[in-house]
């Protein structure tokens, strides 16, 4: 089943996926992962709209529409508590993540929102270990533009993971 | 991995102060973990393998485990769920390659044999030969080569399994007090899916048993939880080993965040820590009795409420030193969409991101980490006594005591 | 042994790479990505013409100058045959891909022929397991354009691995 | 992983319904997986290795599988072909580093021992020391030391090898029907080599030593073949045990696409579908006795040749659930470039994405997958009778019937 | 810990981060990649300058300070030696690798010198058998033009890797 | 994976020459690698674990292992270090969770028990309950749940230590010989910390023991050395087994290039290979007794000083067919900056890179490698003779005979 329920028809040569847009879309998603990359969690929520939907979820989950993800944030101050209960409560082994981003689509542009798409790969590495591949799948989000920046109102990070190797940290 | 059965069973002896010592190497010897799935998982145990809103319609289906065995529940035309080994009766390929549809029949792929929803086998392809020749032998009883079913309970939309005749009732086997609770969940109200969460844990399940049969650790690594008063040392709390230790019940209270001479030993209570979106950590009161509880229904489920977040944990050995944790979020179909969507925002409690879950999913791998190498160690489990009777605190270790009492006898070490 | 016959001259900062045939290379080869991930192959051939070689093949057969393939598409009938019987008559388990494409270049522009290649990396994720790093390799590529949008000649996904893990579904 | 030995040996008995029943264990047990490589792959078999083209000019080497043991095809010479186990007399080492190339001598990388095509060892480096001290004692016989050498066969260009100098003839072992097939393919022309596939496929190795005796799965699962004529049961066919059941013959016809009364017992079959490129499903007339092959050379090859594809399909088992499948496609020197041209667009059927053999590759998994846990399970083997003697046609498993009839008196079990 | 002394606060839309500058580092760092996967390590050289520093260090070795790396060369002379020493004197097995690049990023330009970075994802494959995660880490670089063209006078290829596994027979 | 032991305990009878062969099921069977691990690694053996430089304050650590146990070096507040076992006197979890940090006491994550530097139990937090319910036992005794401690040894710096109360001294056990050899590099200079390098090297841990007690590999093998003049067999040599072949020291001497009439035997010296920075090749001279040397001190530690690079490779087995192997490298607080540049240079002969051991890792890969699927075959060890006496030259596997002389004793072989 095709992603983004406006995909199929948008999809391809386009006028709608203007080059200058997939640049920018690029640059701003290769500047989110490596910010988490570079442990500055907390300027994620600044690309964020307020009254945004964030969530990391299972494709078992998005394919079958059930809502719940393996993180919610529904709103910004979901997001930005959820930074601040990983660093002010959480216990956890030290790893380390790197972001490969790869196939950045715009997949519809309808009024002021920017329907868009992009693979990624995380690693993993535990501090004495070896880096795995972590997490894989497809970012699926919408974006609108406030004060001259793109903002995410929806970012799905839809994971082909059928499970989660022991924890997942960090947003992704 | 572990040393072989051969080199290690000379040394297998459970140590002398008895149930508040665990040997590490119960958690590392792989022929002991062989020895549990046939005892346990494939013996006279009711196993939880899924609810009755995850397959709707007749002919609704959903893949699911007992320890190491696939299983298929099934909706029947009739309503009721079964439960088939998912195992072609032919040559014993998987049936199902899908981990949920909806059928009418179920074909194997390979040579294509069908099979009705419970399993009966209703039709073989070219049974009688072609071109004159071949196909089955006149007297074949396809009566005798049947998907196999299991023995199945619906306990309120709640659905276990047992490969084993000989097994007791699914209420004596949970005894009254289990009984009681696992009702007090699934007391007959329609359930409405709200989604899965699923991890791989790289430790032995008996330290997941172990995690939810242990409410002192609660109160000191979860901050979050701690913090914000959803289970704390210093309220109202019982620990009850039920059925000679085999199951476990964990009661405490949602109190809210509040400081106290407790929590000046708590050093992971964060006084000054505030959130911005509160609703996270405040519950809508639910259940009159005012209780949190998570259910350790051995061996194959915790049942957890907490805060409103309702959520079967479903645990699957995959091999001496890891498990799959599948958690499974429901509500109720009459319920109050507010109550839903508090349920959505506190399973950020759980699962492989939790506020909650991650935490032990961590502190689990370090055990298993610790026994590697040091099996001939061992645990401490003295905390709240020597005992195993019920107790009307937290700071306790009875249930895991009460466990390990009931282990040794079953697996006879 | 370096790929691509012409490449070892062309190769490096030269005229024949210019910027913006890359950026072009770029989004078709992530646009191409794309279509697999999303499950729509159908859409594939539109990208060949008609006298098109596709092939998947082993860094073995490939070095050893051996003509077997993994996938063998000698013209576009095979390539559209081949979608129509994976689509109509494959039995195997439901699983998902996801394709990431790193130093797109051009190797060389010569007459209305351009050589190409790109990495790819695509993970393979079962319904009920992780993803797995699953084929690795290298796009060995002729393009020619075709009323106004480039077109393969050639395309051989030439793959590092020695074996494939289980089975190779659909073309890469 | 399964059980270790101990734990096991006592469960392993053999259904009571003899060769109509395989307990899955048999695909599942690490220590019966042993048992195999040493009596089968090192045993007394004659294992294929290699096509003569594959090492054309003398020095030519390539590295090849009997089992887990890696071995090296050399071409020495006087243009004969010997197999080397590939290591160091000396201290163990890999001799050869790549999987094919030329050489005047095998020199190990380790310490530089130089042995020569045949494997005699032919140089020692620093053998009589250094500044007059060190080196080899006076009486060391390099004549001891050389790198071993197998027993070989060349059938008409393709080579086989076996460890065990007891081993009977390659003729002998063959018997006069699977030799004769072998012969029709190996008859003397020389072989031209058109390329590999391989996979790793995660089941019992046997699983796909059933596979190639089960024309039954064919006619059933494999749609592409049978709607486009090329194996289907309503066609003249045979199914040959032979030697007790070791080896097994397949024989069909491709007929093209039409229907006829056993298409429609054929789910699969798919009337409407129609090509493009026809040439992929139409075969130019190759062999006189028009008849398409399936040759199961126990304990290491099938030999196939069907529609214009010739293949030898190695069988490499890497450990108790998991084997490397590898493929080799040839042709003949003298044919017409337009057979050949065939011959590369009928390798579509096969390899890992093979319109064949992909959905051949998924059922052993899902095979392998219904085993584990399952191993107290029995697959049934009744299709075409329950007895073990050839049979005119394809609905039947007598093949795999023979085939363990065969297996239980050579394993023991 | 962040990487890059200057890095947190030039990181994000910045004047520094000019597009054009990120376009032309993008293209440099893939075309290197594309010259290692390619098996012509003998033009790594130069694109470095004579007072290079080219470090291979583990995040180990990098977060604590320590200097010694895995593959160490002070100078392009060093540089120059490992390659022959590679070519000339090493045993090794047979093996391909392939590089994959994402999140190029400009951290700084300071005078003449631009600090950059960027994460790689490097597989292994031996001739016989599957391709593997092999290095997965960060170059944290500094570079200046030179006659035109970009050199490096530092790379770290800083590693996520606790350990290698087997050999690191290549630079990264 | 190798056989299981019960398949295996049958057929593993030593080879009738005794230490001249080596069967090469010491490197594959796992039966056997658990019995190492118990013999040598956990048994009374000293166990290198650290520099002192890398825990320079009090509170410092370091996590490190010895065998498949991680054990934490720590620094004390009185300056001594002392190693832990790293896990949790309660339900033994990883206390520290980093490599490498300063603490003032230990807090293990799950409870939060609180341990001193030296690993006294010091705190357990609601020891006396909560609301006045729950709490450990009155008499419960905290002394006597420490987390366990290993005898040490600091010598000169370099720590070791054991978790045998009965082991002999360090010095005792080191023997004369190799005891002076340490003592030259640890003879009290204050230590700087140069960096780490680690490798997961995929083959038995004893194939390394072996090739550092292998001179002969080394002046054939490795280009770099021979053609620089760093290691060659017609340089004055000595290669020494002690304590019974336990330990083994080989000792030579930089000689830079040049040609010889050995190397004309030795085909991989370059003559015509010329570097550009020859400052790599270059050594400064340190040592008065002008030579390098190669220090295996069993079971866990190579020392070695070649050019000015000085290195501690710590041996750390992680299964019967892998072993990481982590390289310290150190020079001295009070040396010459130029020295401390050389030594970074000259660190490229070593590590997973290194112009040396890169190739060394290759061959041992390459050995296990031929070992698998051969455990009946056997290794030859004739170079030099057939006894164990030391040796002055290199052209000799006297070290590796000795050395299995002795590992039969231990091992009942
Ligand atoms: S295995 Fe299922 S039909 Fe044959
Ligand atoms: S192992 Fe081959 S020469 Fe020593
Ligand atoms: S396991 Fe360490 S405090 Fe409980
Ligand atoms: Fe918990
Ligand atoms: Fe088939
Ligand atoms: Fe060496």
């Amino acid at each position: 089943m095709p992603d983004n329920a406006t995909a199929p028809a948008a999809v391809g040569p386009d006028a709608a996926d203007s080059a200058a847009l997939r640049v920018e879309l690029r640059d701003l998603y290769e500047e989110i992962g490596d910010l988490l990359d570079d442990d500055r969690v907390e300027a994620l929520p600044d690309y964020f709209t307020d009254d945004c939907l964030y969530k990391v979820i299972s494709r078992e989950n998005h394919d079958q529409g059930l809502p719940a993800g393996t993180i919610f944030c529904d709103g910004i101050g979901m997001l930005r508590d959820r930074i601040l209960a990983i660093r002010e409560t959480q216990v956890y082994e030290p790893r380390s993540w790197r972001h490969f981003i790869s196939g950045v689509r715009v997949v519809a542009v309808e009024g002021d929102t920017i329907t868009a798409r992009a693979n990624f790969l995380v690693t993993e590495a535990m501090s004495d270990a070896e880096p795995t591949l972590f997490m894989v799948g497809r970012y699926l989000d919408r974006l609108v533009r406030r004060d001259g920046r793109l903002r995410f109102r929806e970012r799905l990070a839809v994971c082909d993971n059928h499970h989660v190797r022991r924890s997942l940290v960090m947003p992704l | 991995m572990g040393k072989t059965l051969a080199a290690e069973t000379a040394t297998r002896t459970w140590p002398a102060e008895g149930w508040t010592r665990v040997p590490f190497w119960v958690y590392t010897d792989p022929a002991l973990f062989d020895r549990e799935m046939e005892r346990f998982f494939y013996g006279p145990s009711w196993n939880y393998v899924a609810l009755d809103c995850e397959v709707p319609e007749p002919g609704s289906y959903k893949r699911s485990w007992i320890g190491q065995r696939q299983v298929l529940v099934v909706r029947h035309a009739d309503g009721d769920i079964g439960v088939l080994e998912n195992r072609c009766a032919h040559r014993g390929a998987r049936v199902c390659w899908q981990n949920k549809g909806r059928v009418d029949s179920f074909t194997c792929p390979y040579h294509q044999w069908n099979f009705a929803l419970d399993g009966k086998l209703q039709g073989i392809p070219l049974k009688r030969g072609a071109l004159g020749k071949g196909g089955m032998p006149a007297d074949f009883d396809t009566s005798q080569h049947a998907m196999k079913a299991l023995r199945v309970h619906n306990e309120g939309g709640a659905i276990f399994a047992t490969f084993d005749a000989g097994a007791p009732s699914f209420a004596d086997y949970c005894g009254p007090a289990m009984h009681g609770y696992v009702r007090r969940l699934f007391g007959g109200r329609a359930l409405k899916l709200l989604g899965y969460n699923r991890q791989l844990i790289p430790s032995n399940w008996k330290m997941y048993i172990e995690n939810l049969k242990d409410p002192y650790h609660a109160t000191l690594l979860h901050s979050f939880l701690i913090t914000f008063g959803l289970w704390r040392a210093d309220t109202q709390s019982e620990s009850i080993p039920t059925e000679g230790g085999r199951h476990g019940i964990m009661i405490s209270r949602n109190v809210g965040k509040k400081e106290s001479d407790a929590t000046a030993e708590i050093k992971r209570f964060k006084s000054k820590l505030e959130l911005i979106d509160t609703d996270s950590v405040t519950p809508m009161r639910e259940f009159d009795d005012g209780k949190v509880i998570g259910l350790s229904l051995f061996p194959s489920v915790v049942l957890h409420q907490q805060a409103n977040t309702l959520g079967m944990r479903h645990i699957i050995p995959k091999s001496v030193d890891s498990f799959e944790l599948a958690w499974t979020y429901y509500g109720y179909v009459d319920e109050d969409p507010a109550l839903t969507r508090l349920r959505l925002r506190h399973t950020n409690l759980y699962g492989p991101s939790g506020f909650v879950a991650m935490e032990d999913g961590e502190v689990l791998v370090e055990c298993q980490q610790g026994a590697s190498g040091y099996g001939h160690r061992q645990a401490v489990l003295e905390m709240g006594g020597r005992d195993t009777e019920p107790q009307d605190h937290m700071v306790t270790e009875v249930l895991i005591r009460a466990f390990y009492k009931w282990y040794r006898e079953e697996m006879q070490l």
